[in-house]
């Protein structure tokens, strides 16, 4: 099992993801939907949040969490409902099926991203972050955010209600990533040093991917 | 000190029952057990 | 049943020694007493939690359900101490700082602890075929091992930076006086024994459950 | 990775055998415990009646199902696929394999060659899809199939890059008679170079295999 053919199927899944995304579009709208309801609570709410760092980064980082909670399952819980799993299982391995699964969240969670972050700086009139250190914790936010989601997503969608659990389950293991991320977010709009949470994000990420591989082979053995 | 008794006896009578209950239990497993 | 036996009088004893017997730590006064219930059920939480994630570690590398029994009762049993845990420590917190729950990082790590069982076992809850839910229960509680070290000692942490908090946090280091800790040590001892029994009769009640399902198809099943 | 020996060598060196190979649903259903051994290329029927365990038997075989019993070996041209390599050497159809509705027949499989990563993907559909007269039908969205055309789906992506084992499970449902004869010529072609297992409860299709196993009875055997 050559990595080169690895490769291949791993980019033959993503594709097949986003082609199948495209078609049904079902995600991408609840997602934005989520994000946009959640944003427009939150400013209605907070109103202009301009110097109050910390309830702009932990806002920022729930209207993420919302959309994410909302979707990033159902890249999976699609395969159970329309009982496509055993065809994809027959085409790749578990490795190769997470890992494309794993790209689509995250380029999904990155297109949800450019269109809800610039909104939410202009409603919550947030000062200008420092786009190193931002895009810096929301980059490593977003992977340590895909890789719990994909994981935890692979086991509920397996589950009665598919993804009605997934909120629950998944947020102790989102828990690490939100704190670290809100604090590095505010960090940065404080200008303060956001190394240690950088650090942080990075470790726990690599955490998640190392306990995926191990685990993904027992992901489906029926 | 009064105080103290009190919940020291209270503390005795949940352990005591906690106790005789895991016994009781105990003794009904064995008997399915066999 | 002398270990039974053994196990009814020394938590009697440590009942009484902590109320009669010990020492106050001077800062805390009365409130010691409660110490030597909650730090105990703190203890068996932390503990449950890491057998019932080194039983799945076993069910995954061995696919006999039994370890998913200590799996599924380990994590049942460990949520009720937690519960008790975070309780007796929010009144502790209540009787020392004034509020129920004012984030000190020892009372978070505990509570996020109790987010961790409750996940675990509402996915265990979701699933009905048994070999399917021991088989994703197992790689969760795998998952979660990696996530309860950040839980336990760095999100606390965070919270610290994010929530300084005017109250003085006077729990730092607790001077304890060798009788404060013979008592204290004793209640440790106690609340394991105590949950070793229980886990040991649920297991076995799962046992009997599972041959008594068994007795009408029966297959000799290697290992199950 | 289809064997690059000749045919003939090749075809000699394959061996499919299950020693004890049980599996139990908690629901009751499962596969009592089977053992038996296929040499070479041939057409082997497997039979019984609803729930022994015909549709378990295949998914073991296909390395989509881990026995709680007994252990299976597949060998092809002299080496032996572990369970999770086997997709690679063997062709899989069961009722229960379903495809992308919002994909055509030809997008659906395209991505199955190309994840597979099957050298000359485009020519391996193609002939795939003509080999079970689907080659008009390559625009259409899977979704909008009738069962009989969703069938020929589910033989063309099993038989696609022509795997030396073929694991067929009621290969004939839902098909209309010229489609059945179809696939019998199919079969009757391959079984000279292919080892093929057909599960199936029509007389039809097992009357001319070589060898029988017949699942859910106490006694087995070849068929004398």
């Amino acid at each position: 099992m050559s990595a080169s053919r690895s490769a291949r199927a791993i980019w033959a899944i993503l594709r097949k993801e986003c082609r199948s995304e495209w078609r049904t579009r079902y995600g991408l709208n609840a997602a934005l939907l989520f994000a946009l309801t959640s944003l427009t609570a939150v400013s209605f709410a907070a109103g202009r949040l301009g110097d109050r760092s910390d309830l702009l980064a932990a806002f920022l980082w729930i209207v993420l969490l919302f959309a994410s909670l909302a979707s990033l399952s159902h890249t999976f819980v699609r395969e159970v409902e329309g009982q496509t799993l055993p065809m994809l299982r027959r085409v790749a391995s578990p490795t190769e099926i997470v890992a494309g699964k794993l790209l689509f969240n995250l380029l999904f969670l990155v297109v949800i991203e450019l269109l809800t972050i610039p909104l939410f700086l202009l409603l919550m009139a947030a000062p200008a972050p420092q786009w190193g250190a931002f895009l810096g914790v929301l980059g490593l936010g977003s992977l340590a955010l895909a890789l719990a989601s994909t994981l935890i997503g692979a086991l509920i969608a397996q589950t009665r209600g598919r993804g009605a659990l997934f909120a629950g389950v998944s947020f102790p293991l989102l828990l690490p990533v939100l704190a670290a991320a809100v604090n590095g977010t505010r960090a940065q709009w404080q200008n303060l040093p956001v190394a240690s949470e950088l650090r942080l994000l990075a470790a726990y990420g690599a955490a998640l991917l190392a306990v995926s591989v191990l685990l993904v082979d027992h992901l489906w053995e029926e | 000190m009064t105080g103290n008794n009190v919940v020291l006896a209270v503390a005795l009578l949940v352990w005591g029952l906690l106790f005789y209950y895991l016994l009781r239990l105990e003794g009904r497993i064995r008997k399915l057990e066999k | 049943m002398i270990l039974r036996g053994i196990l009814l009088l020394w938590i009697a004893a440590g009942i009484i020694l902590a109320f009669t017997w010990a020492p106050l730590v001077p800062v805390l006064q009365e409130t010691t007493r409660v110490l030597y219930f909650h730090i105990p059920s703190a203890w068996v939480t932390v503990l449950a939690l890491g057998w019932s994630m080194v039983a799945s570690v076993l069910y995954l590398y061995r696919r006999r359900l039994e370890y998913d029994d200590h799996a599924g009762t380990a994590a049942e049993l460990g949520l009720l101490f937690c519960i008790g845990a975070t309780v007796s420590g929010s009144l502790w917190a209540k009787a020392m700082w004034g509020s129920y729950w004012n984030w000190d990082p020892r009372e978070t790590s505990i509570f996020f602890l109790l987010l961790v069982y409750v996940a675990y076992l509402a996915l265990r809850g979701a699933i009905d075929e048994p070999r399917r839910r021991a088989r994703l229960a197992a790689i969760y509680s795998v998952a979660a091992f990696v996530a309860v070290p950040f839980l336990m000692f760095v999100v606390p942490r965070l919270y610290d930076t994010l929530h300084p908090d005017p109250i003085i946090n006077p729990r730092g280091k607790v001077d304890m006086d060798n009788r404060i800790r013979m008592v204290f040590t004793g209640m440790l001892l106690g609340f394991t024994g105590l949950f070793y029994w229980m886990l040991n009769l649920r297991v076995r009640v799962l046992r009997i459950e599972r041959r008594r399902e068994d007795q009408g198809r029966p297959m000799e099943v290697a290992g199950a | 990775m289809t064997p690059a020996a000749p045919q003939a060598a090749a075809a000699a060196a394959m061996r499919i055998e299950c020693r004890g190979v049980g599996h139990r649903y908690s629901a009751g259903r499962g596969l009592d415990p089977v053992s038996f051994t296929l040499t070479g290329p041939g057409l082997a029927a497997v039979t019984g009646p609803n729930g022994s365990g015909k549709s378990t038997l295949l998914r073991i075989l296909a390395g989509l199902l881990r026995p709680v019993a007994g252990d299976s070996v597949v060998s092809v041209s002299g080496r032996e696929v572990p369970a999770p390599e086997r997709r690679h050497v063997t062709g899989w159809l069961a009722p229960e394999l379903q495809f992308y509705g919002e994909f055509t027949v030809r997008e659906n499989l395209d991505f199955a060659a190309e994840a597979r990563g099957l050298a000359h993907g485009r020519e391996a559909v193609l002939n795939a899809a003509r080999a079970v007269g689907l080659s008009e039908r390559l625009g259409d969205r899977a979704a909008a199939l009738s069962s009989g055309l969703r069938q020929r789906l589910r033989l063309a992506f099993a038989i696609l890059g022509d795997p030396p084992v073929l694991l067929f499970d009621e290969p004939g449902s839902h098909l209309d008679e010229a489609a059945r004869e179809r696939l019998a010529a199919f079969i009757q072609e391959r079984r000279t170079s292919a080892r093929v297992l057909v599960a199936t409860n029509d007389s039809r299709e097992w009357s001319l295999a070589d060898e029988r196993i017949t699942l859910g009875t106490r006694d087995l055997g070849d068929p004398s």
